[in-house]
Order: structure tokens, then sequence, then C-alpha cells
């Protein structure tokens, strides 16, 4: 009984659970600081599941559709409404449950990580109940079937964020920080909710498959679109908007950084939904295609030419992200520039929208690890300036290990998780237009070369003076990296089937509009 | 700087009236404009007026942080378990499982203009009263907070 | 250099503004359907006589628990920069 | 040119806020150009469901007449609590900024650099 509620109503219970989580967190926190963890844990955990019981019924029955507030889940239209969703709609689709699966295995990660890394901080509570906020922001932005809900998510998910960067508050470089983080974020919620009242004066609808069947591309509705394509790229730090991005992840806590990268996926996410299930059909797919692929090229160039001076570890890993962000944008670009005829889409063009979308999970594992290291390595020597570190590698075992995984897989050596989407990205996007892929093999080649500086300045060298008394870092912070790390070797050793379970339906469920519409509206 | 003697009766006398009022609003906002967010704003400035009249130094024991923090969390978790009741009542989440059905604020309504009874609205009354108290908390935190930060520097 | 740039720009996005606010025709929406049934039906199926607050908390309920969440998130993040350090609790950022 | 008068005047609320942000140093004066132009955007939702001549969508005692959209006022209602949540929090951060730096000037701040 209890379980087909559970499963029945996993969309609500995926953002109620978490909710519940964070409101209670500080009553917790007054008790003690060990049940405070203990209820984080059990609330990320249990988060996880719910994800991953959602993943799994999504993948096998196809959309999902969840009306809040209706008599039965399922009702989307009510019966004397002429054909109209009224209340808020979720349709989890299996692009949605492969983005909420890849949040909730990192935030998990994270919070184990942060269990000993912010031991000795106060404001605990807030930092988890924070931490727990910023995963609500992510599941709500990407499982949400309304562009007012979306926008509620998108707020959630930058304050959350903007705290959480602020959170070393004594020297005031991270208010800094956050301050900047905050504006930006404000400001692309703005140009956001001013597309949502254009669309809604014209259709009288908030629902994304509504809109979608309305769709006339009036003028007002090409604004929209720009608009919401620049708010949103702008929050998933693409390059003529990437200000924010070094300050914001150099300056937060390491574990607080690795949530923050899959809060920018998530509206990376809001770019492909709007691209492909808003506008979809009236779109010509050619100039929008290749909107995406200049941004994705100009990220990935930028990117790495800015990360190869940096000194400080954080930083340069930090521009590292925005020019990975440029390999998704480059592959779902292509997809949605072939979109148009079928048989180059069937070529060329679908193997690169699943390389772009295989790299946003593969991408979250890694650069969450790497991050991750860089944290351990502060906790042990409080520094990140790559000047001062050195020789790290005869004490620090683990932490050296999992850096590699993090350093190869972020190059795209064979056997981790990033050559596999890197490979089929390159592949594809070859067939489409062979001078990108060589750009990308290049910014690959010098990401590569970027790191093994990074990793011959921290770990190589001789036992530093000042570092004699470094050991390895305690228990849940190795586990935390572990967890990711693992996973970062998992997807390397078998790409296929990861993509033939999880990433294939999430690009078919991206490209058909027509399915999506047809699951909420019910086949009108 | 205080305050003369006059601003405080003042302060004093008007207390209740805000409160009432702001209470008022919250409690009626399915049938008058208003409701929880509008409600517990004016209530906010009751506290507001509070620390206007008196100084932030010997009100801090009265209205503590803790106690507005309490009420924000009490609010959201009210809000919270009246939307989670809906499941257990056969409801997707957030539906309103005590409308039109008898018991508490479950009167009917039919179309068209009425004066307005306070008995109808099924779960929003409820609703409405957990985000006037998470509002009220909300706020009275963030001005205590921004209070005790200008406290420091001066 | 970068001033002239920032004028263009900026000229450019009250132009594109502007016409934009004449693309609407105020008064009369080209589509009201959702508005009707709800204020139709806002009575009978919510119990209140306040369509918005009908809506704020039933027909899109969700919106309001994601916008109280909002308001907790920026308690929790006033709370967390105005806190008190320990002494000890200061970040090496070199 | 007077039909669609709130519109252009919500534009202007909005381009007032974008310019005030561009051109201010002033942190302060940046948060106050940011609510400008989400006090702009309010208006903008607000004007977008108006019907000429109607009322407010509330049944109590209403005279009988069309009533106006009242989703739109549901978003604003929305928008207006994130506006008060995000300016709260960008005000808390430039106290701290202020409190640690003793400016509030936004190009003397540039501590991160590029």
């Amino acid at each position: 009984m209890i379980q087909d509620i559970i499963l029945q109503n996993s969309p609500a219970l995926l953002l109620a659970v978490p909710m519940l989580g964070a409101f209670a967190t500080p009553l917790f926190g007054r008790i003690s600081g060990t049940v405070r963890n203990a209820w984080v844990l059990l609330v990320m955990a249990a988060t996880l599941a719910i994800s991953l019981v959602l993943g799994f019924e999504v993948l096998t029955n196809g959309t999902m559709v969840y009306t809040f507030g209706a008599a039965a889940p399922s009702l989307s239209i009510p019966a004397d409404s002429g054909g109209i969703p009224i209340r808020i709609i979720f349709t989890v689709d299996a692009m949605s449950v492969f983005m909420a699966i890849s949040a909730s295995i990192v935030a998990f990660a994270v919070t184990l990580y942060s269990l000993v890394s912010q031991k000795m901080s106060t404001g605990k509570d807030g930092y988890y109940a924070l931490l727990i906020l910023m995963l609500v922001g992510i599941l709500g932005m990407v499982c949400t079937g309304d562009i007012f809900n979306f926008f509620v998510f998108l707020e959630i998910n930058s304050l959350a964020g903007a705290a959480l960067v602020a959170y070393r508050v004594d020297k005031g470089l991270a208010v800094e920080g956050g301050l900047k983080y905050a504006v930006i974020s404000t400001l692309g919620g703005l140009m956001v909710l001013f597309s949502v009242a254009l669309l809604y004066g014209q259709y009288d609808t908030l629902n994304i498959a509504m809109i979608a069947e309305r769709m006339q591309f009036t003028f007002l509705d090409q604004v929209a679109l720009v608009m919401l394509i620049v708010a949103l790229a702008m929050k998933a730090g693409a390059v003529p908007m990437h200000f924010w991005t070094p300050d914001a992840y150099s300056m937060a806590p390491s574990a607080v950084t690795a949530l923050l990268i899959v809060a920018s996926q998530a509206s990376l996410y809001g770019v492909f939904r709007v691209a492909f299930t808003l506008y979809g059909v009236a779109l010509n797919w050619v100039t929008i295609g290749w909107i995406v692929i200049i941004l994705g090229v100009l990220s990935m160039f930028v990117g790495v030419t800015m990360a190869i001076p940096q000194k400080d570890v954080k930083r340069l890993m930090a521009y590292h992200a925005v020019s990975q962000t440029g390999y998704m944008l480059l592959g779902v670009g292509v997809g949605l520039a072939v979109l148009g005829d079928p048989e180059m889409m069937k070529l060329f063009g679908l193997t690169a929208m699943e390389g772009g979308i295989f790299h946003i999970i593969n991408h979250a594992m890694y650069k969450g690890l790497l991050f991750l290291t860089a944290g351990a390595i502060f906790y042990q020597t409080g520094t990140r300036n790559l000047n001062k570190l050195g020789g790290l590698g005869h004490s620090m075992k683990w932490t050296m290990l999992f850096f590699i995984i993090g350093a190869l897989a972020i190059a795209g050596i064979p056997p981790f998780n990033g050559f596999a989407s890197k490979l089929m990205i390159y592949e594809s996007v070859f067939l489409f237009n062979p001078l990108l892929s060589i750009i990308a093999m290049v910014v690959s080649v010098l990401t590569l070369a970027s790191f093994v500086k990074v990793f011959h300045s921290i770990f190589m060298g001789p036992k530093l003076p000042e570092y004699e008394e470094v050991k390895e870092v305690p228990g849940p912070m190795l586990a935390g990296m572990g967890i990711l790390a693992l996973l970062v070797v998992l997807f390397g050793i078998f790409p296929q089937q990861i993509v033939d379970i999880l990433i294939a339906p999430a690009a078919g469920a991206l490209i058909d509009q027509s399915g999506y519409i047809e699951s909420v509206l019910g086949g009108i | 700087m205080d305050m003369s003697r006059i601003v405080r009766t003042t302060a004093n006398v008007l207390l209740p009236f805000i409160l009432i009022y702001g209470f008022y609003i919250v409690m009626h906002g399915h049938l008058t404009p208003g409701g929880g967010f509008q409600g517990g704003a004016v209530i906010a400035t009751g506290i507001v007026l509070l620390f206007a009249a008196y100084s932030y130094t010997d009100l801090k024991e009265k209205v503590t942080l803790g106690a507005l923090k309490n009420s924000e969390t009490l609010g959201l978790l009210l809000f919270i378990f009246t939307a989670l009741l809906a499941l257990t009542a056969g409801f997707a989440f957030f539906g309103n499982w005590l409308v039109n059905g008898g018991a508490i604020f479950g009167d009917m309504v039919a179309f068209g203009p009425n004066p307005g009874d306070l008995n109808t609205g099924g779960v929003i009354p409820i609703m409405n009263l957990a985000v006037g108290i998470e509002v009220l908390g909300a706020m009275g935190v963030i001005i205590l907070s921004m209070l005790s930060g200008i406290q420091e520097d001066a | 250099m970068k001033n002239i740039l920032t004028y263009a720009a900026l000229l450019i996005f009250a132009a594109g503004m502007l016409l934009c606010m004449t693309g609407l025709e105020f008064g009369n929406p080209a589509y009201t359907d959702m508005d009707d049934y709800m204020v139709e039906n806002g009575q009978v199926l919510t119990g209140g006589n306040n369509i918005v607050t009908d809506i704020v908390f039933d027909f899109r309920g969700f919106d309001t628990l994601g916008e109280a969440t909002v308001l907790f998130t920026a308690v929790l993040g006033i709370g967390l920069i105005f806190r008190r350090l320990r002494e000890d609790e200061e970040y090496g950022y070199e | 040119m007077f039909y669609n008068l709130p519109f252009i005047v919500a534009g202007l609320i909005i381009m007032v806020g974008i310019v005030t942000m561009v051109f201010k140093r002033n942190l302060v004066k940046m948060i106050m150009g940011l609510s400008l132009v989400e006090a702009g955007v309010n208006l903008l939702l607000v004007a977008i469901g108006y019907r000429a001549g109607g009322i407010a969508p509330i049944f109590t005692n209403a005279p009988d007449a069309q009533m106006v959209m009242p989703t739109v006022q549901a978003m604003t209602l929305t928008n207006i609590v994130i506006g008060i949540a995000t300016t709260a929090m960008l005000l808390s951060f430039v106290m701290i900024i202020y409190r640690k730096y003793g400016t509030a000037d936004a190009g003397k701040m540039r501590k991160l650099r590029g």
C-alpha cells in the first residue's frame, strides 16, 4: 500500500522530502550537531532513493505527468475546461530524470564530504539547510512542466547558491563573490520573468506543453526566446556572461562549488528545454543551432585559454568548468542544427546530442571530484596558491589518486568517463563540420596540459618543510570523493550500457516535442 | 538617541491595533483582498514600530531572534504538513482535502457575489495562517539581523 | 570606446523594449480561457471568494510553497552572513 | 498611442532601472536599480492581466461586471516576495562588504582580479 502511494506521488515527494528536511534542519540543529548531521544525511539519502525510484518508473513507463492539487495526480486536464491545463503540472520525462539522478548523486557525495570539511566552522545549521535547498532548486527546475514554477525554483537555486558562496565571511572576498553571483542570478531571473510575462500575455497559459501547442512565433515570442536563452546561458556560465563563474566557484567552500556546477547545469537543461520543447517546431533550427554552437565553441576556447595562467587551483578549475560547458553546448547545438532533416539526424545528430547530454553527467562527476580534491588540499594545507604548494604526493596518497582520476577524466583519456562522451562529440561533430571537432580536440589537449602542470606543482617534488605534518584527510571526505571517483571509472568502463539505459531515452525525450505535448494535453 | 515618552506611549497604544489588523488580513485572506503574505507584512510593521520606539539593546531580551526563528519554522512546517496531508486523504500533493467537506472551513459556496462566509475555503485559511506566521517570523529575523549588523558597527 | 559600446547597447535595448511594449494589446488579451475557468469555478472548487487567493493557495499552491522556501532561504542566508564567527575561524585565501 | 500606455511606462521603468544598474558605481544604488527593474516587471505583469472595464476578481459584495485576469496578480505577489528576499540578501551583502572594505564603491572593491 505504502509503496504505490510513494510510487504514484514520487514527483511530488521528490521535492516535498528535501523541503521538509530543510525546514526541520534548524530545529534538529538546536538539539545537537550529530543529530542534525544524521538528519541531513538521511534527507539526502531519501531524496536519492526517490529520484532513483522515479527514474526507474519513468524509464520503464515513459513520461510521468503529475498535477499538483488535483483530485488524482494524473488528472492534468479538468473535464469541463475545454482541454486547458489549469493547475501546476510536473512533466517528468527521461531528460528530467537523468538530470535529477545526477544532481542527487553529487548532492549526497557533497554532504558526506562536508560533514568533515565544515566541522571547524560556525553556522552549520544554515549551511546544511541551504545545501538541501539548493538541491530542491535544482530538482524543481529540472522536473517542472510550468515556466513560472521554473522561475520560482531558479530563484531558490540562485539565493541558496549566493548565500553559500558568501559562507566564509571573515575576509569579505567571498561576500563579494556572493554579491556578484546574486546580482547576476537576480538579473537572469528577471529576464526569465519578463519572457514569462510576454508568453502569458499572448497565450494565457503557463504550462510549457500548452504554450508549445499555441506557439505562433510572433515578434514577441522571438524576443522572449532571446531573453530566455541569454538569461539561462548567463546562469549556466557560457562565455559572453561567464564573469561571475571564477569568483563564485573559487570563493565558495569546495563542497558547495561541486553543487554549484550541478546548479549551472540545471540552467543549461533550461536552455535545452526552451529550445527543444517550448519553441521546438516553431524555430528554424539551423540559426538557433549555430547560435548554441558558437556559444559552445566560445566557451570552450575562452575557458581554457583563461585557465592556463591561473595561480589559484580553484580559479583554474572554475575556468575549466566554463570550457567544459562549451562541450555540452557544442554537442547539443549540433543536434539542434540538424534537427530539421531526419537522415542527417540519424547519421550524426543523435550521437552528437547523446554525447552532449552524456557529458553533462560526466562533467558533474569528475569536476565535482576535482573540486573536492582541491578542498581536501585546502583543508590540510590552508592555501590554494600553486606556487606555495608542493610535494603533497608523499603524504596524501588517496587525494592524489582521486586527483589523477579527475584530471585524466577531464582531459578525455580513455579509461575514464570524459573520454566516452568526448569521443561521441568528436565523431559526430566531425561529420557536421570538421573545424569544430578540431577545435574541440585542441581544447582537450590544452586541458590535459594545464592539469599536468597543476598535478606537478601540487603533488610532485620534494616534501616541503611547512607541510611536514600534513596527513591524509579524514574518512567521510574520502568517502565523498570515493563515490564520485567510482562513478567516473564505472561510466568510463561501461559507457555503452549507460548510454542505452539513461542517455538515449533522455536525448529521445528532448527531441520528441509532440510526445511531450501529447503526454500533458492527452492527445488533443 | 532615545525616543521621547510621547513616541513610546503612542507605540504602545498603536501596537495592539496593528497586530489585530494584520491578523484580520491573514484570516480573511480568502474573502477580502489580502492573505498570508500581506497580513504577515503588516504584523512585521508592528515589530518595526516597537524597535523604532524602543532602542534595540533593551528589546533584545523580550523580542528574541530565537522566538522569531521558531515562529518561522513553525509556519513553514504547518504549511508543508497541510499540503502533505492531502496525500493521506487520497488527493494529489497540495490537494484541497477540506473543501466542501462539511468539517472545519468546509461550507459550500455557490458561484456569484455573496457577502462572504468565514467558514469556507477548505485548506486555504489554514495555509493563510501558516504563511502569515512564516512571513511574520521571516521579516522579524531579517529586521533583527540587519539591526544587529548595524549594532556591531556603531 | 567602452562607453560608446554601452550607450549603443542600451539604445538598442531601449528601442527593442519599446517595440515590445507596443506588441501586446492593452485591455483585451488574446486568450482568456484559463482565467475565465478560474473565475467561474474558483468559488465552487476551492470555496474562497477571493479568486487571487484561490490561485495562490489552491490552483497554484506549489508556487507559494516555492516562494515561502525562497523567503526561508533568504532568511537563512542573512542569518549566515551576520553570524558571530569564532576568533580562530579565518580562512587563508592566498 | 494611449491604448498601450501602462506597457510603455513599465518598459520605461525597466529601462531606468537597467541604466541605474549599469552606470552607478555605488553598490547600494546598483541594488536600487535592480529593485526598479523588479518594479517595472511587476507593473508589466499586472498590466498584462487587465481587461477593459474589469473589476477586482473578488466575489464578496462584488458589483456585477467582468473581472480582471487573476493569475497575473498571483504571479506578481510571488515576484514581490522574491523581490523582498533578494533585495534583503543583497543589502546585507553590501553591509558586510562596507564593513570589511570600508567602501561600498564597486570600482574600488575589485579585489577578485581576472
